[in-house]
């Protein structure tokens, strides 16, 4: 793997059971490159983005992942490595899942201390410093619970920050929220991004993924139907399956129209 | 039966032999009263007594089946009509009337056969042990008046002898009469008798008789007249002695002074 | 096996027993807890109140008390029941308490969102009640039906207390006179055992029909 | 009215000592049943198939049968088997497994209902199952095992009540005794069945309300 | 009320308990009029919508609807007046609420049979033709849980349709699906709109709002803050509570981006 690359993806087969997820699945992730994920629901996404970190294990090919290389399989790799991949390599989830039990401080101090072992003051000095920046800093002693959609995922994102993870995975980060709170939630990504965070994501943010990712994957039918630039891909994709997708999610209402006029129009006139 | 005349139903003899039933509140005491475990037929001598005394009244027996406790108090509330013997106490004398008596006991002290728990028939002895007896019997209190006793309370003599023959207790008070039924019927019991229970803490010799209870009050009355001369005549005519005889209670002793003792 | 041959028949009918009062007394709690239930939700605030403190009675005591105060206890005041309609009475009254709550709660675990759509269908209440809130309370309901059907056969154990002939009454005559209670309570044990299972069996069976639309 | 309120007061000092045996009971099969109900419900969530087998087999067969026949057999038909147990410990001992049973189906319940989403969000960030398992999933799983446990705790208080048919004199032995004694079987019934009541009340009205606040304040 | 007025909501004022909802809001809907109502999260637009067809009661003001006239209070109006009220206008809901236990004919028929007294026959022909109309015919037997969520909402538009409505109300009947789906939805919605329906919706799409509604009503703050013709709403609101909603939710990546970007770099740069 060259020195450059942060991810590898080698014809990565997933299954539940007797139920195929996806297969065939090779991708490219360089160091600070953004890539996009998108495709319509139960395509895997979700599923691929967990395999990344091997959250769920996959069936067949290979990951190459900060220096480790896995093999597909289902017998666990050491569980050494299984944690140092997963304590640098961060992600967010689509729902949240901050820990509800914890204040906002302990949800992002608790892995830091459990699992990086810093002292407290430590790892709540560096909680402070991130809260501030998407600013949240007097939210720290609240309980999730108390929290807008907006601001939790806001916490999650800090969750995962305090690690210093070398990569992120974001899993439909904003498809929780009320679209007024999708904003906050996308400029605290996109900041990332700039910051050369290697970021793996996945969105049906079609005009966020315009702006920030390099690269877009988009999937569908068990497997990476096209990939490329995120311009190529959103604005002029060449696969069939890829051009209807995109129609439907941006132009919604830009199609052969029902005839429900006609039947509306019984009730109407009554 | 409410179609019958008043003056009948309104006793428990028009009670009986207007229905042809005479219910007997039983608990499983053996040799007095216990199922046949190959024809799951009432037995006993109370039974065979008591069968014989309905007969002569043109009833049947009907059998009803309670832990020992509530056995007597179903014949006070009127729910069964007679109990099995049992020994008069002034607690029990408030709701019932008994009739004449019927057999001479002992309260006996029973011990563990292999490993005796207590080895004098003393109340110094016993002080302090762990006594069994059965919830609602007369030995309660006799148990109770041993100093420091940890008194155990059974719903049934046959829970008491198999907690006795497992040595979860030292002692065990019961009419000597149980306690070699249920040596006899099942040898592999380790119970074995130590004597009679200490003068001092057991009851006066009257009491220590079996008597039949009935619901206190004239309503028995009739009934405990017929009752009391039937067995009389019953002990007089070796007729008791006979049935005696089946359970292996050969020993004149238990109906000494019987036939002669007055009404209660 | 020569204290088991020998008791096998009497353990048998006193099963027969058991059931036929577990069955009687579920239906008839059924009936009666659907009514309470009713007037739970929807009666005048006394009846509501009178019908809550019930359950809450039948819930608070110790089944076997409530057996005894109904057998024995009742006597005092002057009500005597046999054996047979005193178990009747007990698991019936033990029973409503139960069925209240469960058909209560299965009520009331109808969503929200199903009344308030049934309402804008114009539907009137009584309509909504039987078209959309009892069939699918009904389903939410069978779990713990199946548990309640399991707790009334198991209350029968009781009954021998009250001198009423089943399993377990049978069980105590036998220890009586074979002194082989560890044979005879692992009879009884396994009775209830096959019992509990077949009603545990037939309620999955229901679960799964009632349930086609999950 | 009278006679009853004598004879409560007369029964009195033996209904106390039965209230005694009765919680001591119940505080020590409920350690019993906690106890080994995790035990179950963890080995019953393990990958070993023996465990989870035997673990759930004996949860199945355990809980199908009456407490008063597990009661009698551990009692009355062990020794038969050469295993005897003093009375008290008869009772913990059945007491104790029958409510292992509920007990490990209310954890095992718990520890499953906690969203996955946990899970994962743990592991993601680098916690060993040890931590995700002690910070994360037991915290979360206590609050939704209380409100069953404690509706468990007061039917093992109702449970303790069958005690008295194998000689152990907890208060529904001596509400028994007391009547056997002067044959006012209502007027004993009824004061057992009043304290019975009460703990019921503490258990289900205060704890409930108690494990109320616990949540508000978390959320 | 005018004869061409459907509904006419006059200074009503909501609240649970003694947490105010919305106050002194006032609204004329007219005939064959889209009503499109917006506004952040927790405004009260769903309560809004709810008490229209009296579905919640209100506490004080006055609504005019179908020819009857509610006033505010505790008390209900007679069950004959609720239930006609309802009957004659459709609603359908954010989370579908369908039937479970029913089919999807079986849920388009049940009322139509139950409170029109409509034949079998009679009714199931007409959900057919709705169901056509929607493209679900071939999906009449299945039970809802089958359904795709965009399906689902088909099925409980055609469901509100079988009673023949005079008004349709909408609460956000998008915002629980999948984007690819939400298209599907929507046109639905906009061909009913052009067949002449009256309809009042509450909605997170702008851009259909500013298709398909001729006036749109900003709930805000415990009242409707503004309202107008669409287009002057959404493109040039007047109000700086409106202009700030609107900026949030169409651009919501543009606001002052915060410094994660340097907070990312550390971690990045490990
Ligand atoms: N734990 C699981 N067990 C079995 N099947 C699963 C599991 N998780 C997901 N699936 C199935 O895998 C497929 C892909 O799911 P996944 O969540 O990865 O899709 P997605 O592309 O993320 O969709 P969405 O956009 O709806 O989130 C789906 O058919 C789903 O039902
Ligand atoms: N049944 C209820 N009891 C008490 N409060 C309620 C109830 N329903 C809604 N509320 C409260 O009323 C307020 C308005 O809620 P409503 O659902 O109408 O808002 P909304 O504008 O529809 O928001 P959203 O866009 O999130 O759907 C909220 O604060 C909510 O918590
Ligand atoms: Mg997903
Ligand atoms: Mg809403």
């Amino acid at each position: 793997m060259s020195k450059d690359v942060a991810v590898r993806v080698t014809n990565m087969t997933k299954r539940f059971g007797d139920q195929l997820v996806f297969e065939n699945v090779s991708l490219d992730v360089h160091k600070s490159e953004v890539v996009a994920i998108i495709g319509p629901s139960g395509a895997g996404k979700s599923t691929f983005i967990r395999c990344i970190n091997r959250l769920h294990p996959f069936d067949e090919g290979t990951l190459e992942i900060l220096n480790y290389t896995i093999e597909g399989g289902k017998a666990d790799p050491p569980r050494q490595v299984l944690q140092d991949i997963r304590t640098r390599v961060g992600m967010v989830f689509q729902t949240f899942n901050l820990f509800p039990h914890l204040t906002v401080m302990e949800n992002i101090i608790l892995a830091p201390m459990e699992v990086k072992r810093k002292t407290r003051p430590e790892a709540e000095k560096r909680a402070m410093e991130l809260l501030d920046v998407v600013g949240l800093a007097h939210k720290a002693e609240m309980y999730p619970k108390r929290l807008s959609g907006g601001e939790q995922q806001r916490v999650a994102l800090c969750r995962a920050l305090a690690m210093d993870p070398e990569i992120m995975l974001f899993d439909e980060p904003t498809s929780m929220l009320d679209p007024e709170l999708v904003g906050e939630v996308l400029s605290a990504i996109r900041d990332l991004a700039k910051g050369g965070m290697t970021m793996i994501l996945v969105t049906h943010e079609m005009m966020f993924a315009k702006e920030v990712a390099d690269t877009v994957v988009f999937m569908a039918d068990h497997t990476v139907v096209e990939k490329g630039p995120a311009r190529q891909v959103l604005e002029h994709p060449q696969t069939e399956r890829a051009q209807q997708f995109l129609h439907r999610v941006l132009k919604p209402l830009d199609r052969s129209g029902g005839e429900l006029k006609s039947v509306a129009s019984q009730g109407g006139e009554r | 039966g409410c179609g019958s005349s008043a003056g009948a139903s309104n006793t428990l003899l028009g009670q009986v032999k207007s229905t042809h039933q005479l219910i007997i509140a039983e608990s499983a005491f053996a040799p007095q009263d216990y199922q046949n475990p190959q024809t799951k037929q009432w037995t006993g001598y109370d039974v065979d007594i008591l069968r014989g005394f309905a007969k002569s009244l043109g009833a049947k027996l009907k059998i009803d089946a309670l832990p020992f406790s509530s056995s007597i108090q179903a014949v006070a509330d009127k729910r069964a009509d007679i109990t099995i013997d049992i020994y008069k106490t002034a607690n029990r004398a408030k709701v019932l009337s008994f009739s004449r008596p019927m057999l001479n006991y002992d309260d006996a002290i029973a011990v563990n056969s292999q490993s005796p728990g207590v080895t004098q028939d003393s109340v110094s002895a016993l002080k302090g042990k762990t006594i069994a007896v059965v919830t609602g019997s007369a030995e309660v209190p006799e148990a109770q008046a041993v100093p420091g006793a940890n008194v155990t309370q059974y719903g049934s003599v046959a829970e008491s002898f198999l907690a006795l023959s497992e040595g979860r207790v030292a002692a065990d008070f019961q009419p000597d009469t149980d306690i070699a039924w249920a040596k006899r019927q099942n040898p592999s019991l380790h119970i074995k008798i130590l004597g009679a229970v200490p003068a001092s803490i057991s009851p006066p010799i009257q009491s220590l008789r079996g008597y039949f209870g009935v619901p206190k009050g004239s309503y028995s009355q009739s009934f405990l007249n017929k009752l009391n001369a039937y067995l009389k005549t019953i002990a007089e005519n070796g007729t008791e002695q006979k049935i005696l005889d089946k359970y292996g209670m050969t020993s004149p002793v238990f109906l000494k002074g019987i036939s002669s003792a007055p009404n209660s | 096996m020569h204290v088991v041959a020998l008791y096998l028949g009497a353990f048998l009918s006193g099963a027969g027993k058991d059931v036929v009062l577990t069955i009687v007394s579920t239906i008839l709690s059924i009936i009666i807890g659907i009514l309470a239930a009713a007037g739970r939700l929807y009666g005048p605030k006394v009846v509501q109140l009178i019908i809550a403190w019930y359950v809450e009675i039948i819930r608070g005591l110790p089944a076997i008390l409530q057996l005894f105060i109904i057998y024995l206890g009742f006597n005092q005041i002057g009500v005597t029941f046999s054996p047979l309609t005193a178990a009747l009475i007990w698991l019936v009254a033990y029973g409503v308490g139960y069925a209240v709550e469960i058909f209560r709660s299965g009520i009331m675990e109808v969503a929200q969102g199903q009344r308030e759509a049934a309402m804008a269908l114009g539907l009137s209440s009584s309509t909504t009640m039987r078209k959309i809130i009892v069939p699918q309370a009904m389903t939410a309901m069978l779990p713990p039906l199946v548990s309640f059907v399991v707790l009334q056969l198991k209350n029968t154990t009781m009954l021998y207390l009250v001198g009423f002939a089943d399993v377990m009454y049978q069980a105590r005559l036998g220890t009586d006179a074979t002194e082989k209670p560890g044979t005879l309570y692992l009879m009884a044990a396994l009775i209830y055992l096959i019992l509990s299972l077949v009603i545990g069996r037939i309620g999955m069976r229901l679960e799964r029909r009632a349930a086609v639309y999950r | 009215m009278q006679t009853m309120l004598h004879a409560w007061i007369q029964y009195l000092p033996f209904f106390l000592k039965g209230v005694g045996v009765t919680l001591e009971l119940t505080g020590a099969s409920l350690a019993v049943a906690l106890g080994f109900g995790f035990l179950l419900a963890l080995a019953r969530l393990s990958k070993i198939r023996i465990l989870e087998g035997f673990a759930t087999a004996f949860v199945e067969i355990i809980r199908a049968i009456p407490v008063l026949i597990i009661l009698f057999w551990v009692y009355y038909g062990l020794p038969q088997f050469g295993v005897k147990l003093p009375g008290p410990l008869a009772a913990i001992v059945s007491l104790g497994a029958f409510y292992a049973t509920l007990y490990g189906e209310i954890f095992r319940g718990g520890i499953l209902g906690v969203d996955r989403g946990q899970r994962e969000a743990a592991q993601a960030l680098g916690m060993p199952s040890g931590t995700v398992m002690r910070k994360i999933i037991l915290p979360q799983a206590f609050f939704a095992i209380l409100p069953p446990s404690t509706n468990q705790l007061s039917n093992l208080i109702k449970d303790t009540s069958l005690v008295f048919t194998i000689g152990v004199a907890d208060l529904m032995f001596q509400a028994n005794a007391a009547s056997a004694n002067n044959f006012l079987p209502l007027d004993m019934l009824l004061l057992a069945g009043i304290i019975y009541f009460i703990f019921y009340l503490v258990l289900s009205k205060l704890l409930a309300r108690w494990e109320l606040n616990v949540q508000r304040r978390r959320g």
